[in-house]
């Protein structure tokens, strides 16, 4: 057990002995018959909510059900940063939620995911911007959430790079969140997938949910690829298909699936230490820990399940970054893909029950999914655990819509696309 | 006592040329869109287009000059056309005549400064229109007479060629795009004669 | 990708914008709360063809009904919506 | 162990290996260019790389994690370790392949990632703790304490991160973008790519044919092969003459196509400038095309695999078919005593072509066993020793190979003494482009190669990039490809002639890696990917924790994920971890290959458009004017507005902004309007159609009245507001605020042609039609009299609030005059034709001088807006009802109308729903700030206590006093009630009493006067 865990002497005693004794980070787990949860998607929720339910719900029988390999979807594409900059009271407790989880990740799953603290800059370019940030920055204080404002002349020292003196939407300040960050996205998937399985989760990997059996209205398992498995309790946790597994259940979702692309430049000595957001032109950025420049901007803008995109939306996020550091004019893009993101109709996430019994949703997590993932997971193994919502994601109920109680950040109405 | 305001142009540069492409702006003329009101109103202003100024209302991206050769009817849309007066040539204004012929049967709107015709030409013309304007602009696709409504770089136009010797475009802009367009298009030029 | 607007050609997506499912239908003035919410809110989402809604807003300024295999973006139709709509109506007239 | 660099010191001019016939330089002329500080000469023709090798500099750069010394290894874009910044200062380019970089006069490059120097690098000490560094280490520890991740863990990774460096300096050059078309777009101009070329050409179709080196021809400029009894470049360059000769084909040599995307789109990037010094005036450096094509045939050809063995790294290790690139094209012989290591019949060919050039070959290893390929007669025929089914075991020297160590088929050792090892194990067809839609290529076991299966609409494959590795045979296929879809777009193509090639052989046995017991723990350095130093052990470790997938491989090694995006290495990893996993290669898998095939500037695919022509700028027809008045401007969306006047004296824009409010509320003051989108409406149902956008009733509105009116959005919230004035029994002209005109437009012909298409109506934007300019103040009046013709009765009774119609003015001008006010006062909106704006805004300044009259900018306006409590952008945010903005009675009861339904669900008619509230601080000097939050006077800054927030906010000098507009629970009700306005951002707490948002004449009584 002990020989299992990682650290610095683990490393080196390996190295001693030629790395011959690393374990696999995750069995090759079969699929039982039935377990007391079974977890439809190993992407970083799944496997969060599944190490969540192990370790802090006591929950047992546990299977993580995926259709490839684990980490394949969003938590391996995405730009990997993390943030608690929300505005609506729906939002930041859950956020922040997220967002403490991940201070102390490393530690609680003996894996480096690299969380790095680094900070998350938004820019705003007029008055109007600047009171939408301050009222942000403002409801992130009253959360207890750090915020900064910072003037044009602060940015400048923080951030002396971006284009300050040609712009044609000039910097007239920007929110920081000091905590806010990046981590390294695949090991998210990773840690919590090795953490999961030292406590007896089964990852079933190459195993495709094919239906959902329902049985008196209740769901009683999922068929798949590799046989019928039952579940006491089945949760969805497949952001960019839920539509199509919600569908085997004969649920229409107020969610509609979008691409979003991401990019990477060849790797160059580090000049920026922080992410940010360019508020006049789709753009943001970081630069990663290897150097590569990881940056992205607006969706597409069509229903996509392709995990591509085209090039109108790749030229318009380069302007945008030439438009704010134009020194990154010679740097050249490596590689360019996209994710499937659940877009709902708020563009805020849903953790719930569904109409049938035993079936809850994990979904509609926008482009915000990644850094959700702690909490996502914390709160959905609640809700599976307990049957009532965890106390940060109360808001996130399914039936909002019909109430009239959406949680929309951007103001954008039913426009999936738009947020 | 008549007084009278002076008519600025809308865009404040004097023509540019890049070898012997040439960008002007056109002269201000008077612009009418007509919108065609539904059902039987759209034939109908068909026929009194055709009574009137001898011509038929392209169906097509095309513009078509009328008999007399004083107005040019632009297909902009469906049910939608923009009649242009070439020069102050039209008696008694262009929207007088129009509304005099077939006011009852389509929307009349005054477009004469809404929209900028920026005017290019010579050797490299296609060359630089092709830098801004994605649409196919090849001389068996895209001749004299033909119009596309698209953008060019970020801007939407009325995009059409009017001359195939030496090659000329039009583009009609909004008038509040239109120095920026100057730019981008004087810009192109000199990229596409480097 | 591209668009064939049935009126200008095929063009660049960049010259259009979407709006999503056009497969619903706007409810009549008495339909419940019920129909509201899905109108506005409930999407089939489905991964393979998809009728959907486009404008050729830096076109000709029409609204297009595209069907669209969101797996592999294939355009298999364009029509303009004005077309399909009122095509609806006479239908649903008889 | 000495520098390579040193033994070969060079003197200007001399180029020790250049060798004679080179067929792509121009060795008459002689040009110099620096590496690392360091003079050197080379020929117009030459890359940097070749220029080097023709100096005897083999070592180029260093490795990303271990700092290995490294060479150069290939002659194409494949190149993983000879990376350099090219040009300095603000033109610097960051690994920048030496392999591809065109030699100029005056050309300099540094080495990267090495710290001080090439030659002695302080990190190579890494390479001693790689068994501590091996995959995924970082993983595994620095996670204590938590807190030294960012303080020192990270800044030691990040110092040692990345490769070159970005420019300080904003690009200085320039880039254009262009859109192509075509019947069939041909990438590549191998043997393939020219015989399909030609094929559709002929026929008549539009063929863009798309190179990305600098001449065509591809390895028909690397062989010595013969076509037709002639040298093969020499029929690669009739070719293209005969091409260009052809009116509808396009030849884009430097032209990179570099992703494929839906609809028959490719993206291509043309480098126009990287190989003169500098771009000439106006012209740009590179050009992204949009190439929009009917067919494509992609003729990408293959790259060339290295075998993993130890030592495979040191500096004068090569590709087998990089060598004969710098002997045949070049002229170069990269080293004088070589070792040819190869599983192919096509490595063996340079073995001839060294021994042709005067290089000495010690041996021929052929990993096949004995008689298997053409390995003996080979070696019989340059007279060279051959060693059959033997493998390189490992590599001696370290900043440049001096002997590797061969195994024979019987296991014995030996050492041999080269400078040069040429390595080939294969060749890979150059796919990327056919995978870029999700198509997953197969593995082929005969070829020893990924091929495509499906293919992207519109494409097919032709040449090596289709496993067809024979000259005869590819221009045979490149004729088919070309011809076909020449075919498919309707054109009668028929075959070119081929010239007549000789007979060559491409026999391979699979060779990935020659290391012994798979997997080992005691394998030397093997390297697989070459760039992020990824190991065959780092491969083995991998799978031995799980990482089995290739997906999962890639992402926890790195492998791949370079520069060259494991162009040289994916394959054999793939096999190695098939080998190590039991699986066969095919069921192994691949990873998709991500656009762009090869990297872009960044500053290309942007363009054009930066700076300060980022977007473009929408100016109004006052603009000129206003700037004459010195007007500070702003934008507002795309439009640039004039913010306000300043004047000589004035201390600060406050100042400024005061005066202009007191002049437009003691005075008159006008500010152009322009901006707000204005569209004409006519048709008989323009009324009808107006009841069904807008909440509020319109058909009883008069002709020659306005309204103001207001849009949900169907989900019930508010949307847009604006006047809208009817000017005919079927004609109005709808105002729509700055910042939606275009979504309001894009929404009234959605409503029009998809809900209601029985209605008749039409739209049309005249938002630049009119210079629209509003007068306003209580000598607005007095002042209009002097504009407006004389036959138009101004008086409150002719014209009262809300009049709208059409007049004439300065003697004739057509004009719209509006009695609409936003400022409260007295106030008209007058509209001119667009070309009259300035003059009028000039014509304003004259006869309103006597009245005391001044421009006013969007600052002005908004105060005199938030004194009068109109909702503008910070109320109209998308998340307000129009309950909350104080409208909730506006709601029509008696008609449909869009947002209708969804306005009357719970949540939305909560009275508790912050509402529009006006908010007076209790000590006027204190600032209110728009985004402070409001809370009960005393509560505790929590969250809990959070009751809304402040909209918007402004200095009155009306009242002499901050005022703000703001949203709050309950707000109509708590009038008179104080409340803390919370800023904790700026640690500030503003006590306010709750009043009506109407702060100026709430009677109305000023705007009738």
């Amino acid at each position: 057990m002990q020989t299992d865990r990682y650290s610095l002497f683990a490393l080196l005693r390996e190295a001693m002995r030629g790395n011959t004794g690393w374990k696999p980070a995750w069995r090759k787990a079969a699929p039982a018959p039935a377990y007391d949860y079974v977890i439809v998607g190993g992407g970083g929720h799944g496997l969060a909510t599944a190490y969540y339910l192990a370790r802090r719900y006591g929950g047992q029988r546990i299977a993580v059900v995926e259709k490839g390999w684990i980490g394949g979807g969003n938590v391996g594409r995405n730009t990997t940063i993390v943030r608690s900059n929300y505005l609506l009271p729906g939002n930041e407790p859950f956020y922040e939620c997220a967002m403490k989880l991940w201070e102390g990740l490393e530690q609680d799953i003996n894996y480096n995911a690299m969380v790095s603290q680094r900070g998350v800059l938004n820019l705003f370019h007029n008055d109007a911007q600047r009171g939408a940030y301050i009222r942000r920055g403002n409801a992130m204080r009253l959360h207890g959430v750090d915020a900064e404002l910072l003037d044009a002349q602060a940015v400048r020292e923080k951030v002396p790079f971006l284009n300050f003196d040609d712009a044609r939407f000039p910097i007239r300040g920007g929110l920081l969140q000091r905590r806010g960050g990046t981590v390294r996205h695949d090991a998210v998937a990773w840690g919590y997938a090795r953490a999961a399985d030292r406590l007896g989760v089964d990852i079933i990997e190459n195993c495709e949910v094919t239906g959902i059996r329902i049985e008196g209205g209740r769901a009683m398992g999922v068929e798949t690829t590799r046989g019928f498995i039952g579940a006491g309790k089945l949760g969805l946790a497949c952001a960019g298909n839920s539509s199509r597994v919600a569908a085997m259940a004969g649920l229409r979702l107020p969610i509609e699936s979008h691409v979003l692309q991401a990019f990477v430049s060849e790797g160059i000595k580090p000049f920026i230490d922080c992410v940010v957001t360019f508020g006049a032109g789709h753009f943001y950025i970081s630069q990663s820990d290897k150097g590569g420049l990881v940056f992205g901007g607006d969706i597409d803008g069509y229903n996509s399940y392709a995990q591509r995109g085209n090039l109108p939306v790749i030229e318009d996020v380069c302007e945008g970054g030439m438009a704010l550091m134009p020194r990154i004019g010679r740097v050249r893009l490596l590689r360019h893909w996209g994710g499937i993101m659940d877009m709902s109709m708020d563009g805020s996430p849903i953790i719930d029950h569904t109409p049938v019994q035993g079936l809850y949703l994990n979904a509609g997590w926008c482009y915000g999914g990644f850094k959700a993932t702690p909490a996502s997971g914390l709160c959905f193994a609640h809700l599976l655990a307990r049957d009532e919502p965890h106390p940060v994601a109360t808001a996130y109920r399914l039936d909002r819509f019909a109430r009239g109680a959406v949680i929309d950040e951007k103001g954008m109405g039913a426009q999936p696309n738009l947020h | 006592m008549v007084e009278s305001l002076f008519a600025q142009p809308p865009v404040s540069a004097a023509p540019v040329r890049a070898g012997d492409t040439v960008l002007v702006l056109a002269p201000m003329g008077e612009a009418v869109s007509l919108g065609a009101f539904a059902g039987a109103g759209r034939a109908a202003l068909v026929v009194r287009v055709r009574e009137t100024f001898g011509v038929d209302l392209p169906e097509q991206p095309r513009a078509v000059p009328s008999a007399d050769g004083q107005v040019v009817f632009v297909w902009c849309g469906p049910t939608q056309w923009l009649a242009l007066a070439a020069g102050d040539a039209v008696e008694g204004g262009l929207m007088a005549r129009l509304r005099a012929a077939c006011g009852d049967l389509c929307a009349l709107t005054s477009q004469s400064d809404s929209r900028t015709t920026l005017r290019l030409f010579g050797p490299q013309a296609r060359e630089v229109a092709g830098r801004l304007v994605p649409v196919d602009l090849h001389d068996a696709v895209f001749g004299p007479g033909h119009v596309a409504l698209t953008l060019a770089g970020h801007i939407p136009v009325i995009l059409r060629q009017v001359a195939r010797n030496p090659v000329t475009y039009e583009f009609l802009v909004f008038r509040s795009f239109a120095e920026s367009l100057f730019h981008d298009l004087h810009v192109a030029m000199n990229g596409a004669l480097s | 990708m591209r668009l064939t607007c049935p009126f200008c050609g095929s063009r660049g997506v960049e010259e259009f914008t979407y709006r999503g499912d056009a497969t619903v239908r706007r409810p009549a003035g008495d339909a419940g709360a019920a129909a509201w919410v899905d109108y506005v809110y409930l999407r089939d989402n489905p991964a393979g063809p998809h009728q959907e809604l486009w404008y050729h807003g830096a076109g000709c300024r029409s609204w297009l009904v595209v069907t669209r295999d969101t797996r592999t973006h294939l355009i298999s139709d364009v029509r303009a919506a004005r077309a399909v709509a009122q095509a609806e109506r006479e239908e649903g007239a008889v | 162990m000495m520098d390579a660099r040193m033994t070969s010191a060079p003197v200007a001019g001399a180029q020790p290996r250049r060798v004679a016939g080179g067929n792509g330089i121009d060795a008459g002329r002689t040009i110099r260019f620096t590496f690392d500080g360091r003079q050197y000469t080379g020929h117009p023709g030459d890359t940097l790389a070749s220029a080097l090798l023709a100096h005897g500099v083999r070592l180029a750069g260093r490795s990303f994690k271990y700092h290995r010394p490294r060479g150069i290894l290939s002659a194409g874009p494949e190149e993983p370790n000879a990376l350099v910044e090219l040009r300095t200062g603000p033109r610097r380019e960051p690994n920048t392949r030496a392999t591809v970089a065109e030699l100029y006069d005056g050309l300099s490059a540094a080495s990267q990632n090495r710290w001080p120097s090439l030659a002695f690098d302080a990190l190579g000490l890494n390479s001693l703790f790689s068994s501590v560094l091996g995959a995924g280490f970082y993983y595994k520890t620095f996670m204590w304490p938590a807190a030294f991740w960012e303080k020192l863990y990270e800044p030691m990774i990040r110092r040692a991160a990345g490769l070159g460096r970005a420019a300080d300096e904003a690009d200085p050059d320039q880039y254009e973008k262009a859109t192509a078309f075509c019947d069939v777009l041909v990438v590549g101009s191998g043997p393939a790519g020219l015989a399909a070329a030609l094929a559709a050409g002929r026929s008549g179709a539009r063929v863009i044919l798309c190179e990305e080196d600098s001449l065509t021809g591809g390895r028909l400029r690397a062989e010595r092969r013969q076509l037709d009894g002639e040298p093969a470049w020499r029929w690669a360059e009739q070719a293209r003459k005969a091409l260009e000769a052809l009116p509808e084909v396009r030849i884009m040599e430097r032209t990179c196509v570099f992703g494929t995307y839906d609809g028959g789109t490719y993206g291509a990037l043309e480098r126009v400038a990287d190989h003169q010094s500098q771009p000439a005036k106006g012209q740009p450096r590179q050009r992204l095309w949009r190439v929009v094509a009917r067919q494509c045939v992609v003729a990408a050809g293959a790259l060339e695999r290295p075998i993993v063995f130890p030592g495979n790294d040191t500096p004068g290790v090569m590709l087998a078919g990089a060598v004969r690139t710098y002997l045949n094209r070049f002229g170069v012989a990269p080293g004088r005593r070589a070792v040819v290591y190869t599983c192919n019949d096509d490595g063996l060919r340079t073995a001839l072509d060294l021994a042709r050039a005067g290089v000495a070959v010690a041996a021929i290893v052929d990993s096949r066993p004995e008689g298997e390929g053409q390995g003996a007669q080979v070696a019989q025929a340059c007279g060279v020793p051959f060693v059959p089914g033997g493998a390189v075991t490992a590599v001696q020297g370290r900043m440049a190979v001096s002997g590797v160590s061969v195994r024979d088929a019987q296991g014995r050792e030996q050492r041999i003494a080269c400078d040069l090892l040429a390595m080939s194990g294969g060749w890979s067809p150059n796919i990327a482009l056919t995978t870029h839609q999700g198509m997953r290529p197969v593995y082929d076991e005969t070829l020893c190669a990924f091929l495509p299966a499906a293919l992207p609409p519109g494409m097919v494959v032709a040449g090596a990039a289709a496993g067809v590795f024979t000259t005869a045979e590819a221009l045979r296929d490149g004729a088919q490809a070309g011809a076909r879809a020449a075919q498919a777009c309707g054109f009668a193509a028929e075959q070119p002639a081929l010239p007549e090639a000789e007979p060559e052989s491409c026999a391979i046995a699979p060779l990935f890696h020659a290391l012994a017991d798979v997997p080992s723990a005691r394998w030397a350095k093997a390297f697989v990917d070459f760039q992020n130093d990824v190991t065959a052990k780092d491969v083995a470790l991998a799978a031995r924790e799980g990482f089995v997938s290739v997906e999962h491989l890639k992402r926890y090694t790195t492998l791949g994920m370079a520069t060259d995006q494991g162009k040289t290495s994916n394959v054999n990893a793939i096999a190695l971890l098939a080998e190590i996993t039991q699986r066969p290669i095919g069921q192994t898998g691949t990873t998709l290959i991500r656009p762009p095939t090869q990297p872009v500037a960044i500053g290309a695919l942007a363009g054009a458009h930066r700076g300060r022509h980022f977007k473009p700028a929408r100016l109004t027809p006052t603009h000129q004017w206003a700037e004459s008045q010195g007007a500070v401007f702003t934008a507002n969306g795309l439009w640039q507005r004039a913010q306000w006047y300043p004047r000589p004296g004035e201390m600060d824009w406050l100042q400024t902004v005061n005066r202009e409010v007191r002049t437009v509320r003691q005075a008159v003051g006008f500010c152009d309007v322009t901006t707000l989108g204005k569209i004409d409406i006519q048709g008989p149902d323009a009324a009808e159609f107006l009841e069904r956008v807008y909440v509020n009733a319109w058909k009883k509105l008069p002709v020659g009245r306005a309204r103001y009116g207001l849009m949900l959005r169907e989900d019930g919230f508010a949307y847009d507001d604006g006047t809208t004035a009817r000017l005919g029994e079927t004609h109005y002209v709808m105002t729509t605020t700055t910042a939606n005109a275009g979504g309001v437009m894009a929404h009234l012909e959605f409503c029009h042609q998809w809900l209601w298409p029985e209605l008749d109506v039409q739209f049309i934007s005249v938002t630049d039609e009119w210079a629209q300019i509003a007068v306003a103040g209580p000598q607005a009046r007095n002042v209009l009299r002097h504009v407006v013709d004389p036959v138009f009765d101004l008086s409150n009774e002719a014209f009262p609030y809300m009049a709208a119609g059409e007049v004439t003015v300065c003697g004739g001008v057509q004009a719209r005059l509006f009695r609409l006010s936003f400022s409260g006062e007295l106030a008209y909106e007058l509209a001119v034709p667009a070309r009259y704006g300035d003059a009028l805004a000039r014509r304003l300044m004259e006869v309103g001088a006597p009245y005391g009259i001044a421009p006013y900018g969007t600052e002005a306006l908004g105060v005199m807006r938030i004194e009068k409590g109109h909702p503008a952008g910070p109320e109209l945010n998308g998340q307000t009802t129009a309950h909350d903005l104080g409208m909730g009675r506006m709601l029509s009861t008696r008609k449909d109308f869009i947002g209708r339904h969804m306005a009357q669900r719970e949540a939305l008619t909560d009275p508790a729903r912050p509402t529009l509230v006006g908010l007076q601080p209790l000590n006027p000097a204190d600032q209110v700030v728009a985004g402070a939050h409001l809370l009960p006077d005393g509560a505790a800054a929590t969250a809990a206590s959070d009751q809304g927030w402040v909209s918007s906010a402004a200095f009155s000098p009306t009242l002499g006093s901050w005022i703000g507009l703001g949203l709050l629970s309950n707000g109509p009700a708590r009038h008179g009630e104080i409340v803390a306005l919370h800023n904790p951002l700026a640690g500030t707490v503003v006590r306010a009493r709750v009043v009506s948002p109407v702060f100026v004449d709430p009677e109305g009584a000023r705007v009738h006067g």
